[in-house]
């Protein structure tokens, strides 16, 4: 896509984004309301050298992708709801071989079925905690159509620099609404480490300093062995020694929790020492952004805490502005997933929150007067 | 400046084209607008409703109960928004489908849409007919951009779509 | 002479020199089919790699969860040892990616007939080029010994004491019927058969699938009063019968006590999915 | 005329018989036809704690290579000589 402004939807701007990236593989299966981004694949992908996959299931498509990036591809999928619980035990999979690969979800509400068309940002904590193990994510939460395209570019490349899942937690709101977007001159393309070394001398899952390892590509002689099982650095498996599992997991995880402060992306709105803090991420948080206006308007000093990771989940940083305000608002379209990771680090006193379990909007007058402030 | 516009009626009346050429002219103008698409399902004949906030400064919360200017395309949405309109509204309605009489206090713009489209040879172009009227009237936006961006969107197809643009902004002018 | 010294001397024998041998020796129960099927595998791919026919490095041995699941590790090729059910899920990502490489799963009755049977016949039906191996021991045998798709009616488990009351999958009809374009089934008593349909396999393009049926002496033969390994290999020597066309898929079932059909049921030519997804949706390879 | 070698990796046996019992000429061996089998149990025990297959008679030999295709453990190989 020709650098320039442009008046899209935010899954137009997730799929140049992948397109920006480098993406050449894609694998989808149906389901509202991340289709709209399969169609952008569909229209533009082929021609920019990414191949579109439609898979039999959403296990298909994430095992098909995670396929597709041990064959050199940069790949992802798009998902919503039901469809991304379906995906969690290839997330765990991708977690444990240390696979680059992306998803793309657009929130709906569940649990179940729910409402298939209507936004939500249910499925938040699941990114973290739906698989089965200790393992790290990187999770984006784009607000605004520009973000489809700037945290899709960022998922990729954090995603190539550590190996790991990354995902782009869109509600259905996001992906769906159009505005302007800007696709930049250039753009910054992260790609793996490939092996320094000849085959005789490579071992796999060998950790570099920064914990992780390079990726060879099927195909060009390193004869690697991919596994799930624990293994060691050489990539054989290890089923009776658990401290062998102790080292891999932790370095899994620390590879992550160690480089936290690279990762960690959030945007702070408005006074540095805020009377009233809000915190908010993804659609709500452009309510929550009025909001702040609102009462700065009227001479309060308020502020926005917008995390744009929500994992890893930015905090210190939120401890640092939260505990020189008075009260702190939480707001969010679900009955209370972030809140919890607020709560660890901010006392339960100074904390009210605003929600709804769905898409019911939440006007900026609405988060001021149910959160408690006057103005 | 900021303007509430929605544009409703059903599924394959090309609602969302005419409100996405609408925010493409003005997003090449420099000003700012938002566009939240609800539909009922993707079969045509399903509601389909544009809500368009228009700025001229950056726009953080699109969501709106009632609209500025609304645009009624087809009789399913009628009842359903026209009490969603605004004090001192505008109220724009494809008068060939749309036989009632709105009654409120708002302005009420009569265009007959779909008789002018049929004439020039496709009833599907009535929304570009729609689309003239109201920038037109309203001047919300460059004309010249929007047929820019018709004949973008259309490519051989745009000469009639241009057409009717062009007839709906000689109704538009005349109201 | 140490572990070390053995797996030296496994890797000097010129037809094992695909096999992983640090993983080795396997930790499958003695006797186990899937070694069988490993070592006739091993030695087909070294043959067409001595015959000028195929390079080992483009070839991708993926796998599932359960006994055959661990098929991969033993393979000193670029290999994925997967999630349960779904290695043929991995091999489709695997071959679109690099339609060039040489792309296998394997898998366990379970494994691809039911946990994982959808991505099977799908695969069947697209007819990519991926060669997949079900490796048919009547159970379940990682967990102990559980009936599944493919346990004969009657039969015994330490899960069915009372004898199996589900009906079983006609594998070769099942496939034939989803569309793939070569079906064969061999025992691990065929040895030869099962190295020339590996080699048989690797060349050809389209979609090939291969059931071996291969004995659990330890989870199932012994329920089912097969005293030892090898009385279950001579059971499948003897019930075999070689046939070769579509018209003997009707009886291709299996059930104790009666004839276990082998050989080629289905070999036809289709477009291959690979190349016509590039070629329909005008990919640019970059 | 072609001479075969029996090469046992002791460490790989798991004891199974698949080999002796496959071997043609141990099978005729069994029946009395001819006066010793290539292939028989030991009464040692591998490293794996299985009871290990010997070579009796290697010169019987015909390389028909069932044993080594058949064996599951990747343990007997049957090499041709010179």
């Amino acid at each position: 896509m020709k650098p320039g402004k442009y008046f899209e939807s935010g899954a137009w701007a997730a799929a140049m984004g992948a397109l920006a990236s480098g993406a050449t593989f894609f694998s989808y299966y149906p389901i509202e309301p991340a289709t709209d981004i399969a169609e952008e694949m569909v229209r533009y992908g082929p021609k920019n050298g990414l191949l579109v996959f439609e898979a039999e299931d959403e296990i298909s498509a994430l095992g098909a992708a995670i396929g597709a990036s041990w064959a050199g591809a940069k790949a992802f999928t798009s998902t919503s709801g039901p469809g991304f619980s379906l995906m969690q035990e290839h997330v765990s999979y991708a977690a444990m071989t240390e696979t680059p690969v992306v998803l793309i979800n657009g929130m709906r509400e569940g649990p179940s079925t729910g409402q298939a068309t209507k936004a939500a940002q249910q499925d938040v904590m699941q990114t973290k905690w739906g698989g089965h193990g200790d393992y790290e994510v990187i999770v984006y939460a784009p607000y605004n159509t520009q973000e489809m395209f700037d945290l899709t570019v960022k998922a990729f490349n954090q995603a190539e620099r550590w190996r790991v899942p990354a995902m782009v937690m869109a509600d259905k709101m996001t992906i769906l609404l159009m505005e302007e977007v800007v696709i930049p001159e250039k753009v910054e393309v992260v790609n793996r480490k490939r092996p320094k070394v000849p085959p005789e001398q490579f071992e796999p899952f060998k950790p570099e300093e920064d914990l992780v390892p390079p990726m060879p590509r099927f195909g060009d002689g390193y004869r690697v062995h991919v596994t799930g099982v624990t293994h060691n650095e050489k990539g054989v498996p290890v089923s009776d020694d658990p401290w062998v599992h102790h080292k891999l997991v932790k370095r899994l995880c620390d590879k992550i929790r160690k480089n936290r402060d690279k990762i960690v992306e959030y945007e702070v709105f408005g006074d540095e020492d805020p009377e009233v803090l809000i915190f908010a991420y993804g659609f709500p948080a452009r309510s929550a952004k009025e909001a702040i206006k609102l009462a700065r308007s009227k001479g309060m000093k308020a502020a926005l805490f917008r995390p744009k990771t929500l994992w890893p989940f930015p905090d210190k940083e939120l401890k640092e502005i939260a505990t020189k305000a008075k009260k702190v608002i939480v707001v969010e379209w679900n009955y209370g997933q972030m809140l919890n990771e607020v709560l660890k680090v901010v006392p339960e006193e100074k904390v009210s929150f605003v929600y709804r379990i769905g898409e019911i909007p939440i006007p900026p007058e609405s988060i001021l007067e149910e959160g408690g402030v006057r103005i | 400046m900021k303007v509430d516009v929605r544009i409703t009626g059903i599924g394959g009346q090309g609602i969302l084209t005419m409100a996405k050429i609408l925010g493409s002219a003005l997003v090449r103008e420099g000003k700012y607008a938002t566009l939240i698409q609800n539909f009922d399902t993707f079969i045509s004949g399903g509601e389909s409703t544009a809500d368009m906030r228009v700025s001229d400064q950056p726009i953080e919360y699109p969501v709106f109960e009632k609209a500025d200017i609304t645009v009624f395309m087809a009789k399913k949405t009628y009842p359903r928004y026209i009490n969603k309109v605004k004090e001192g509204g505008i109220v724009v309605i494809n008068s060939d489908v749309i036989d009632e009489e709105p009654k409120g206090n708002f302005t009420v713009i009569k265009v007959p849409a779909s008789s002018i489209a049929r004439k020039l040879g496709n009833v599907r172009a009535s929304n570009m007919v729609m689309l003239g009227a109201l920038v037109a009237k309203l001047s919300l936006a460059n004309p010249e951009v929007i047929k820019e961006l018709i004949r973008e969107k259309f490519k051989d197809k745009a000469d009639l779509n241009i057409k009717a643009f062009e007839e709906g902004m000689k109704i538009g002018r005349g109201i | 002479m140490s572990l070390e010294e053995s797996r030296k001397k496994l890797t000097q024998m010129p037809e094992m020199s695909l096999a992983r041998a640090e993983a080795l020796p396997h930790s499958l129960c003695p006797g186990c089919g899937i070694g069988t099927i490993l070592n006739t595998f091993l030695r087909a791919m070294h043959e067409l790699e001595e015959e000028g026919k195929l390079d080992s490095s483009k070839l991708v041995v993926i796998s599932g969860i359960g006994c055959s699941g661990r098929i991969s590790g033993f393979v000193k090729t670029d290999s994925m040892h997967t999630t349960h059910g779904r290695p043929v899920a991995f091999a489709t990502g695997v071959k679109l990616a690099r339609p060039e490489l040489n792309v296998w799963a394997f898998g366990g009755d379970a494994d691809l007939f039911q946990i994982g049977l959808n991505h099977t016949l799908q695969a069947a039906r697209r007819n990519i080029d991926i060669k997949v191996v079900m490796v048919n021991n009547f159970n379940i045998a990682m967990t102990g010994g559980v009936p599944t798709v493919t346990t004969p009616p009657k039969a015994i488990t330490k899960y069915t004491p009372r004898g199996w009351f589900e009906r079983s999958f006609n594998i070769p009809k099942l496939m034939a019927s989803a569309g793939a374009t070569y079906v064969a089934r061999w025992t691990t008593a065929h040895v030869f058969q099962l190295k020339q349909t590996f080699k048989k396999m690797a060349l050809r393009k389209g979609f090939s699938f291969l059931e071996v049926v291969s004995q659990c002496p330890v989870l199932f033969g012994r329920y089912n009063k097969f005293r030892d390994p090898w009385s279950m290999v001579d059971y499948f020597m003897k019930m075999s019968r070689v046939v070769k066309g579509p018209q003997y898929l009707e009886e291709a079932a299996i059930e104790f006590g009666k004839p276990i059909l082998v050989g080629e049921f289905v070999e036809t030519e289709a477009p291959e999915y690979t190349e016509t997804i590039y070629e329909a949706e005008g990919v640019v390879r970059k | 005329m072609v001479k075969w070698r029996i090469e046992i990796i002791e460490d790989f046996c798991k004891g199974c018989e698949i080999c002796v019992n496959i071997c043609p000429i141990t099978n005729l061996y069994k029946v009395g036809k001819v006066d010793k089998p290539v292939l028989r149990m030991s009464e040692r025990f591998g490293y794996q704690g299985y009871p290990l297959v010997e070579v009796v008679d290697p010169t019987k030999c015909t390389g028909c290579h069932l044993c080594d295709h058949a064996c599951p453990d990747l343990a007997i190989h049957v090499i041709k000589e010179e």
